[in-house]
C-alpha cells in the first residue's frame, strides 16, 4: 500500500485502513488512482524537497515503552526526594480515585459532544463547579481557564470592561511568574486598551500589603485591587476586609485569588469583600506535572453585571422533555470568542477542563470536614517547620506567623547563598525551597519554604538536620 | 454497497443524582493525617494559627460520602459519557487515538511527580523529552524553536499576539501597526486572541472557490498591518494555493505571519511553514499528535517561530548545552515573559512525543494520505444522500482532511434542522458532529472529519446513519425532532440557558432560583 | 420509611459484535520490535529455527483490529458488565470496598515487574510487605504461619487436605485414616478438595438451629477420621456455639481441625481460630481483606496453622533472619512441595496488607459491628416483605453478617421464582443476588449480605427493589418472569446449555454447529 | 458511635455507616440497644480476650500510600536489572490496554452477576476462550484455573477418571515447580485414586524426550503421557507425533502442556496427537507479578467425552428471548463442585478469571500476525543470544539448536559455581539464568536462560560483556 519502506510493509497500529484492503477499497469508491491527486490543490512549489528525519520508527508499544521509559528515568522526582518547592505549583497527596477517573477513556476522550450524550461530563463540570462555589462563597463560577495567572488576568479584564477605567493595583507580593502572565493581558502602552499595573508596597513587619501606600494610590481611575490570599509569599491577609473597603470607596472591582484548599480554615472571599474570585486548582486532585497541573477559575456572585463579563465557557443546569430530568448546557455562549469572535470577552479555546474532573472528585471525596482537616493540617505542619527551622542558628523565618503553607526563610547570617545551600540539600535528597534572592532582593538572601499535608514530623526532622548541615 | 445495519444502542443511565444531593452526614471520603503529637506541642491547635478575622465561620456545604460512593458516582457519569467511545468523526479536531501507554507514562512518578522548579540536574529525564520533541516539530515545520507554554490552540494565538506587539513595539512601531488581519473562515482564536491583545481586527471574506482572495488581502494591507493570522486549510477544506503570495504581500507591509497549522494533519511532510515563508505556526498537540481531547484539555498550543522571533518567545527555553546537558534557559530582555505560568502541560508534550515517534515520518505521511483519502471516500459517499450538499457547490478540487456540507435542502423539505441530525445520530451511537464557526456562511451545515484512525466500517456506518436519520426527517420527522430517545437523558430545553432568572451554573444557585423543586 | 423511588435505570448496551467478527484483513492491533539486522545475520529467519515437523502451516483464525479498535470493544463490554457499579448485596461474598490506591501499586514495576525467582536481596520490599501481612494474620487468628500460595478459598481446602494427607502420612496413619467430616452447609469447596485429595467425604446434617449437633458429630467421629473442615458461620449466618467441644472431639480420635474462615467478617477481632482450637485456618483475602473479585480471581486463599503443622506447609517460606533481611527459605522434607507455582497471587496479598493497615485493628471491630448490625437492619425490614421469609424459621437469635432467606410463599403465590425475581432487580440496577450452594434446603432461596461497605441509602434501595418486584409478581407476574428488560441483553435461554450438540464454548464450535446461524 | 479509640472519632472512608447518624439508625430499627447483643449467639469464652496489635491505623491514603511506596520501593524490579530468568514466569511486554482493561473498575469487581447483567463480562470469557482454542487447536475451552502446573494436574485426573487407568508417563525435563504441583494432585499410596507418577529420560544429546524409554515404561496401564511442548528446558519436542502415536497405541491420553506465545510458530498440539492442551496464560498480557501473574487453561476437542470431564466452569453461546441476541451461560454447571460437591470432578472456586480478559485482550491486539511475528522474534533473539554466549569461552549451550525462548548455558569449564556468577551478574545490573545445578544435577553447571521479544541486540551484547566479565 502506500508505505515506501519496504522493511515495514505493515499496517500501522493507530491507523485501522492503513491496511491494503482498505486503502484500495477506498480509493475506488473515491475513484482516486494515485494518491497524489488528492493533493492536486497544493501548488508543486509549495511542496517540500528536503526528506524528514523523524527517528526511527517506533511502531512497536514495547519498544516505544522501552525508550520512553529509560530517558523518563533519568529526572528525580519528588518521591525520590523530600520536596519543599512550592511557588505556584504544590505537592499535595492525589487521591487514587481522581487519577482513576481522568484516565477512564470516556472522560479522557470526548470533545464536545450533545447535553444528551455527554452528559455525565457535563454533570461532572456543573458539580465542580458547584463544590468550587461553596468553598470560594460564589454562585457563579465558569469552566475553568489555563492558570491562575490567566485567571487573573482575565478578572482584571472583566474590571475593566466593567468599569472602564484602565489602572490596577496589584500588591508587591505576587508570584513573578503569575504577575507575568497577567501583564501579558494588559496590552502595551503603545495599543488601545492598555492596561497600567501599579504595585503596592507590601508591609516590611507582616508581609502583608500597606494600607497606607495603598490608599495613596487608589482613586477614581482604578479599575480593581487584585490580590491574592495568602499571598504568593504564604502570608494570610488578616486586613482583606479593610482592603476591599478601600477599594469599593473608590468604585473599584476587589479581585481575590485564593488557594482553594485553604478555604476549609479560611474565610471565603466573598465574605470579605471580593467582587470575583479566582484562584488555582492544581491542588484539588491534580499532580504537579512538572507546572502541567496548573489550572484556574473565575467565579463571582450571580449577578447579570459580572456574568455578561465572563470569557469562558460554563454549564447550567436545564430542563429536558421530560419531565423531572435534568440537563446541562452551555450558558451564555454567544458572549464567547467561538460565538462572537472579535466582539466577544477575550477568548477562550481548550482549556483544562479534564482536571475540572479530578476536582470534582477531589471536592466531593474530602467534603466539608476534609478541607477542615486539610486546612488545619497543612497550617499545623508549616508553622511546625517555620518554627523548627527558625530555631537554627543563623536562619530565620520572616514574618513567622500569619502564613498559611509557604513561609520565607531568610539565610542572610550565612556565608552561602541559597543556590549553594540548595545544592547541599539536593545531594542530602533535599528539593529546598524556591530562591527569592533575584526576584525579591529587598528579602535578602531567601528563600520560600512550602510545608503540606504531606510532610511528617520525621520529614521536616530531616529537613531540619539537613538545613542545619548545610549551612556549616 | 449495502448499509449497515443501525446499532440497537442504548447509552447507560443510572439516575444518577447531583453529587450535592447525595450523602449523609459525618461521612467520609477521605481522611488526613492525623498531626503528630510532636508538632502539636510545638504549634498548638491549627486554627489558632489563623487570625482571628480570617477564620471560615460555617464550613462549606459540600457533599459527605464514602471513598466508594465517590467512586461509583464518578464511574457512573463516566459511563454516560459517550466521548470518543462511539463513532466520533468531529470536524476540526482531527480524533485521533490517544495511545493508552502514554497514560501509564505520564501517571508516573517520573512525570506527575516533578516539581517544574526542581534543579535541572533532576530533570533531565522530562527536558530531554521536551526538547527532542521540539527537534520533531522544528524538521515538520522548519520553524527554529518551539515552546509549549501556550494551555491549547487559542493561547498559542494569543502567544503569536503578544509576540507580534513585543516585535513591533522593539522596532518602534508598534503605535503604528495595529492591524491584525485574518478571514472570516479563520477560527475564532484569530480575530478574538488578537483583539484582546489590543488590536484592530480586519477579516477578509470567504470567497466562492473556498478562500479569500490576493486582491481582497492587498487592498487591506498597509502600514498598519501588523500581522497576518490564518489557519489553512480552514473547515471548508480547501487549501489556499496562494499563500505564498499572501505571506509576501504582507511581508512587504512590515508584518508578520502567522500559520494556525490546526489542520496540519492532510499536509504533514508536504509542506513546512518556514518554507512557505511563515514567520511563526502552531501545532495543537491535542489533536493533530494523538493527545487526548479531555472534553477541552489539558491542551497544548506548540508554538514555533523562525529566528528572528526566537528572541521573544516566553520563557524558560529548553536548550542543550555543550556536554549534551538539558539547561532552562531565563529569557531574555525582549522576551514577552510568559503567556502562562510554567513551561506548558507538560504530560501531553510527552504523549505528542511518544505519538510522533511511534508513527515516524513515514506514518505521518501515511496518515496525511489516509485522512485526505478517507475525506473524499466520504463525499463521494454522502453527496449520494438526498438532502445532503456541498457547503460551497462550485468547489470541484479534491479537499483536504475535512470538508463542510449543508443539510439546508433536508430542512427546507421537511423542517428537520442540522442540530436534530445531530441529535438523532447519538442514538446510534454515533458521537455529535462538529457544524460550523459562528457566523454561519452555510446553511445547516455539519463538518465531519474522517482522519486516519476511524476504520472504513466506522466511516460507512457513520454514512448509513446520517442517511437513515435524513430518510426519517422525511418518514417520522417528529422522532427526529424529539430526538434524543436512547441517550442518556432526553432533549434539553435550553430556553433559560440565557436568561438570568433561569440559568444556574451552581446548585447554591438553583436551589435559591427554583426553591420549589428541589428534591 | 418511605420507600425509594425505583430507579429509571438502564443498562448501557452497544450491539456488540463478538471480537471474532470484527476487524479486516491486514489490520494490526501490535508490532512487534523488527529484529536488528546484526541478529538476523547471525540466526537466519526464525522460521528455519523451528525444526521443520514443528512449523505452523497456517495461521490461528484471530480478529485483525487497530490498537483502538480492540481499546473500544473492551470499553464496550466492560461498560455492559454491572460489576459492583450498582448495588450488590451478594451474600458469602463480603462485598468490600476495593480499595484504589491499591490498584496504583501494585501496577507500578516494583510489583508487576518483579520475577520471583529473583534473588531475595532484590526483593526486600515485596518480601517485607508479605511477611508483615503473615504477621497481622497471625494476629488475627493466633495461628503461627501463614502462607499464600493458594490461589483461592477452595484452593487453600486443597492445601488443607494435602496437609492432611502428609500429616498423618508422616505418623504412618494415612493408610486408616481416610474420612473427612464435614457439614452439608459447608461450602462446596470443602468435600470437594477432600475427595480430589483421595479421603472419603461424610457430611453431616444441618439441623434446625442452624448447624449440625454434637451427636452427629460423635455418631461419624472414629479412628478413621483424618480431619474435620467446617465453616462457622455458614451462608446460614449462625454461630455454632459447640465449635470448641467439635474440635475437642476430632482431636481426641486423632484428626486435624481446620476453619473454613471465609466468614469471618462478623468474627474479626472476636474469635481467634488457634484458640478456638482449631489446627489450621484459611481467609480470603479476595473478600474478607479488600481484594477485588476481578469476576473470580486472581484470589488467595491464605492458609495459615499452628506450630505444629508448619513442618507440613508448601514451600517457599517468607523469613526474617538475625538481621531482619527478608529470606525465602526452601521448604522442608515434609512438605506438601506445591499446590500452586511460585508464592501466591502477590498483588492481592500486598492489597489486602494495604487494606488491613488502612482499617486498622478498631476498623475491623467497626466492620464485624457495622456488618452484623447491617443484617440485623435487613432482617427487620426484609421480613416485613409479604412474601419473604426466614430461611430457618425457628431460628430467632441474632444472625451475624449474612443470612438465607427464602421466597418459597411468593412463588407458590405467584409462579414467580427466586431466579425469576433475581433477574427483575438488575432492571433497576441491582447486581444478582446470592441464592444457596446446592442442593438447595431450602425453598426459593436467597442470601443477601450488606457488610460494612454499602450505605443505609443502598441497602434501604435494595430491600425497595426486593418490595417493589414481590408486588410485581402479585400485579403482573409476567414482567418478572420475563426479565430483564432494562440490562445488556434479554433473558438467556438456557435450554441448550448442557447439550453436546449444542453448547459452543469456543466460536468455532459454533461455526460448526450453527452453520447458517452466523453472519 | 463504635469508635473507641477517643483520637479518631471519625467515620472511615470505606464504611458508609460509620458515620454516628447511620449507625445509630440502624440501630434503632433493628431494636438493638447495644452492639454485643448482636453476638449473641458467640459463647462468651469463645471471645477472645487477648487485645488485637495490627500497627499504626494508616486511614488516610496519603499515609498509607507513603508506607506501601517506601516499603515497596526497596526491590529492584526486571525494569531497573537487565532479566534472563523465565522458568515458569517470563517477562513479556504486557500492552497497555491489557492493564487498562483489568483495571476498570467494572472489569476489576463483579463477584458472579447474571448472562443478562455480567453479559459483557462473560462475552470477554467466551472471547478468551475462542481465541485460545483458535491458538491450540480446539474447540472446547474452559474457564482459567489457578496455574499451568495445576491444569496439568486436573488433565491427568481427567486422564485418569477417562482410562480408569492410574499410572501416568511425564519426562524429565518437567519443570520442578509444576512436577511438584502435579504430584500434589496425585494424591498418596495409602489412599484409593493415587496415581503414579513414572518419569521418562530426555535424550542427552537432544534435551527431547528419549522414545526408547517412553517405549520402555508405555504399557495398557498408562492414563496418559504428558509433557511439555516447548519443555521447560526450552526444547522443543519435534518428534511429539511419534510421542502421541506410541501413547495413543497403548490406548493412552496424550496431554500436551504449551506455552501459547510459541503458537503463532508452532504446530498447535491437536495438530500431532494431543487430546487435552493445558498451559500457562501468563505471557499473553499479564505481568510476571512476582508469580502471581500465573494462570492455567484446559482445552480439548468438543467431545462429550473429554467435554464431561471438566472441572472448570466455561461460558457457552446461548440465545435470548429477543431473536438474534446473544448471551452466555455456563455449561455444565452440575459437574463441577459448586453443582455436585464431592460428587462433582475435582474442585473449582475463585481462579484467575481477571487474567482471561487481559488474554483476550492481547489476543485481539496481536493477532495472527502478531503471534507469528512474535513467535519469530523470541526464537531469532533467543538463538543469537545462545549463539553469543556460546561462542564465549568457557561457556557452552547445550542443544544450541531446536529450543524456543529458553535455553541451557553451561559453565562446567569455570571454576565458579552458577550462583556466583548470577551474583556477580547481579552486580552489574543483570538478572542471569535459573540455576539448575541442584535441580538437575546431570546437566552439570548450567543455567536456564530466557530470551523474549523484548530483549534487543543491546541487551544481548551487554549480557556478553557481563558473562564474559563473570566468568573471568
Ligand atoms: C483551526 C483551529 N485553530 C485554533 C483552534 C483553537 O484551539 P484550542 O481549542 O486548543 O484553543 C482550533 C480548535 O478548535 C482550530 O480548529
Ligand atoms: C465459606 C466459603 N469457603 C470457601 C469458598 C471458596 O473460595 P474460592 O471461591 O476463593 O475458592 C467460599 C467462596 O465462595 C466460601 O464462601
Amino acid at each position: 500500500m502506500t508505505k515506501a519502506s519496504p522493511t515495514e510493509p505493515i499496517a500501522h497500529p493507530y491507523m485501522a485502513n492503513s491496511n491494503v484492503g482498505n486503502f484500495q477499497h477506498m480509493m475506488k469508491v473515491a475513484g482516486v488512482s494515485n494518491v497524489e491527486e488528492l493533493f492536486e490543490q497544493i501548488p508543486p512549489d509549495h511542496i517540500t524537497k528536503r526528506e524528514f528525519n523523524l527517528g526511527p520508527v517506533l511502531s512497536s508499544e514495547s519498544s516505544l515503552y522501552r525508550h520512553m521509559n529509560d530517558i523518563l528515568r533519568k529526572s528525580t522526582s519528588c518521591e525520590d526526594s523530600l520536596n519543599f518547592l512550592g511557588a505556584g505549583c504544590w505537592q499535595h497527596y492525589v487521591p487514587a480515585i481522581c487519577d482513576e477517573m481522568v484516565t477512564r477513556a470516556e472522560f479522557l476522550t470526548p470533545v464536545w459532544g450533545t447535553p444528551s450524550s455527554d452528559h455525565g461530563r457535563s454533570q461532572a463540570w456543573f458539580e465542580f463547579a458547584s463544590q468550587l462555589g461553596e468553598l470560594v462563597g460564589m454562585e457563579f463560577v465558569g469552566l475553568p481557564v489555563y492558570s491562575f495567572g490567566t485567571a487573573g488576568g482575565h478578572a482584571i479584564r472583566m474590571a475593566v470592561r466593567l468599569t472602564k477605567r484602565f489602572k490596577v493595583l496589584l500588591p508587591r507580593s505576587l508570584d513573578p511568574e503569575r504577575l507575568a502572565v497577567i501583564k501579558s493581558y494588559c496590552s502595551l502602552p503603545e495599543l488601545a486598551g492598555y492596561i497600567e499595573i501599579v504595585s503596592v508596597a507590601i508591609e516590611e513587619a507582616s508581609g502583608r500589603i500597606n494600607l497606607e501606600d495603598l490608599k495613596k494610590k487608589l482613586g477614581t481611575d482604578v479599575a480593581a485591587v487584585y490580590f491574592d490570599n495568602p499571598s504568593y509569599l504564604g502570608v494570610v491577609e488578616s486586613e482583606a476586609k479593610e482592603v476591599s473597603r478601600l477599594a469599593h470607596e473608590c468604585g473599584a472591582e476587589v479581585i481575590v485569588g485564593v488557594d482553594p484548599i485553604s478555604l476549609g480554615i479560611l474565610t471565603p472571599p466573598s465574605e470579605y469583600g471580593a467582587d470575583i474570585v479566582v484562584g488555582t486548582t492544581q491542588p484539588l486532585g491534580v499532580h504537579m506535572n512538572c507546572g502541567g497541573g496548573v489550572g484556574g477559575f473565575i467565579a463571582t456572585r450571580d449577578e447579570e453585571r459580572y456574568a455578561r463579563e465572563y470569557p469562558t465557557l460554563q454549564v447550567s443546569l436545564a430542563s429536558t422533555s421530560v419531565e423531572g430530568e435534568m440537563a446541562f448546557g452551555l450558558t451564555l455562549f454567544e458572549q464567547s470568542s467561538y460565538g462572537s469572535r472579535e466582539q466577544g470577552k477575550d477568548w477562550t479555546g481548550n482549556s483544562v477542563y479534564l482536571w475540572a474532573i479530578a476536582n470534582a472528585v477531589y471536592m466531593s471525596l474530602m467534603g466539608p470536614q476534609g478541607f477542615r482537616d486539610i486546612g488545619t493540617s497543612i497550617i499545623e505542619r508549616s508553622h511546625f517547620a517555620a518554627s523548627r527551622i527558625d530555631s537554627i542558628p543563623g536562619l530565620k523565618v520572616l514574618w513567622a506567623e500569619g502564613f498559611f503553607k509557604e513561609f520565607i526563610v531568610n539565610f542572610d547570617k550565612s556565608t552561602l547563598d541559597v543556590e549553594v545551600i540548595n545544592g547541599r540539600l539536593r545531594k542530602l535528597g533535599i528539593f529546598g525551597g524556591k530562591d527569592l534572592t533575584s526576584d525579591f532582593p529587598e528579602l535578602g538572601k531567601s528563600a520560600l519554604y512550602c510545608v503540606t499535608e504531606i510532610h511528617t514530623e520525621e520529614d521536616i526532622d530531616r529537613l531540619v538536620q539537613a538545613l542545619e548541615e548545610a549551612v556549616k | 454497497m449495502s448499509p449497515s445495519k443501525m446499532k440497537n444502542y442504548r447509552a447507560a443511565s443510572w439516575d444518577e443524582p447531583l453529587v450535592m444531593q447525595m450523602g449523609s452526614e459525618g461521612r467520609r471520603g477521605a481522611i488526613l493525617p492525623s498531626t503528630e503529637p510532636g508538632i502539636v506541642e510545638v504549634v498548638g491547635k491549627g486554627i489558632n494559627l489563623v487570625s482571628p478575622s480570617m477564620r471560615r465561620d460555617r464550613l462549606p456545604i459540600l457533599p459527605e460520602l464514602s471513598e466508594f460512593e465517590v467512586e461509583r458516582h464518578y464511574i457512573h457519569l463516566s459511563q454516560q459519557t459517550m466521548g470518543m467511545m462511539g463513532v466520533s468523526l468531529f470536524g476540526t479536531c482531527t480524533m485521533k487515538y490517544n495511545p493508552r501507554v502514554s497514560e501509564n507514562l505520564v501517571y508516573q512518578p517520573f512525570i506527575s511527580q516533578l516539581h517544574p522548579l526542581q534543579h535541572e540536574d533532576t530533570l533531565q529525564g522530562v527536558l530531554e523529552i521536551v526538547y527532542r520533541f521540539d527537534e520533531l516539530l522544528r524538521e515538520l515545520s522548519g520553524m527554529s524553536k518551539f515552546v509549549f507554554q501556550a494551555g491549547g490552540g487559542a493561547d498559542a494565538a494569543y502567544t503569536q499576539t503578544c509576540i507580534t506587539r513585543a516585535y513591533h513595539a522593539s522596532r518602534g512601531q508598534l503605535g503604528q501597526r495595529n492591524e491584525i488581519i485574518t478571514t472570516a473562515q479563520a477560527h475564532p482564536s484569530s480575530p478574538a486572541t488578537a483583539a484582546a491583545a489590543g488590536f484592530k481586527v480586519i477579516t477578509l471574506p470567504l470567497e466562492a472557490d473556498g478562500y479569500a482572495s490576493v486582491e481582497a488581502l492587498r487592498a487591506v494591507v498597509s502600514s498598519r498591518t501588523a500581522a497576518l493570522m490564518v489557519n489553512n486549510p480552514d473547515d471548508i477544506g480547501i487549501y489556499n494555493p496562494h499563500i505564498k503570495e499572501w505571506v509576501d504581500i504582507v511581508h512587504e507591509a512590515g508584518g508578520l505571519c502567522f500559520y494556525d497549522h490546526a489542520n496540519f494533519n492532510g499536509l504533514m511532510t508536504r509542506v513546512r511553514a518556514a518554507e512557505l515563508g511563515f514567520d511563526a505556526c502552531m501545532f495543537m498537540l491535542h489533536k493533530t499528535f494523538g493527545g487526548p481531547k479531555g472534553g477541552g484539555g489539558p491542551a497544548v498550543g506548540a508554538y514555533g517561530c523562525t529566528e528572528a522571533l526566537v528572541p521573544f518567545l516566553p520563557g524558560p527555553l529548553i536548550k542543550k548545552d555543550a556536554n549534551g546537558k538539558f539547561v532552562l534557559e531565563k529569557e531574555g530582555p525582549l522576551s514577552i515573559g510568559r503567556v502562562r505560568e510554567f513551561w506548558g502541560n507538560v504530560p501531553v508534550v510527552i504523549r505528542a512525543y511518544a505519538w510522533t515517534r511511534a508513527m515516524g515520518a513515514e506514518g505521518l505521511r501515511d496518515a496525511a494520505n489516509i485522512s485526505v483519502l478517507a475525506n473524499n471516500y466520504m463525499e463521494k459517499r454522502l453527496l449520494e444522500i438526498p438532502g445532503v450538499t456541498k457547503g460551497l457547490p462550485e468547489l470541484t478540487k479534491r479537499r483536504l482532511e475535512m470538508t463542510r456540507y449543508s443539510l439546508g435542502e433536508l430542512t427546507a423539505e421537511t423542517g428537520v434542522s442540522t442540530l436534530d441530525v445531530q441529535n438523532r445520530m447519538t442514538d446510534f451511537g454515533v458521537d455529535a458532529y462538529w457544524l460550523s464557526h459562528e457566523p454561519w456562511f452555510i446553511p445547516e451545515p455539519f463538518t465531519p472529519e474522517a482522519g486516519e484512525l476511524w476504520s472504513v466500517e466506522d466511516i460507512d456506518y457513520w454514512i448509513d446513519v446520517l442517511a437513515h436519520v435524513c430518510q426519517e426527517a422525511r418518514d417520522t420527522p417528529e422522532i427526529v425532532k424529539s430526538s434524543p430517545h436512547n441517550q442518556v437523558v432526553h432533549k434539553m430545553d435550553g430556553s433559560g440557558l440565557n436568561d438570568p432568572s433561569k440559568w444556574a451554573t451552581t446548585w447554591r444557585a438553583y436551589l435559591r432560583k427554583y426553591p420549589d423543586r428541589t428534591r
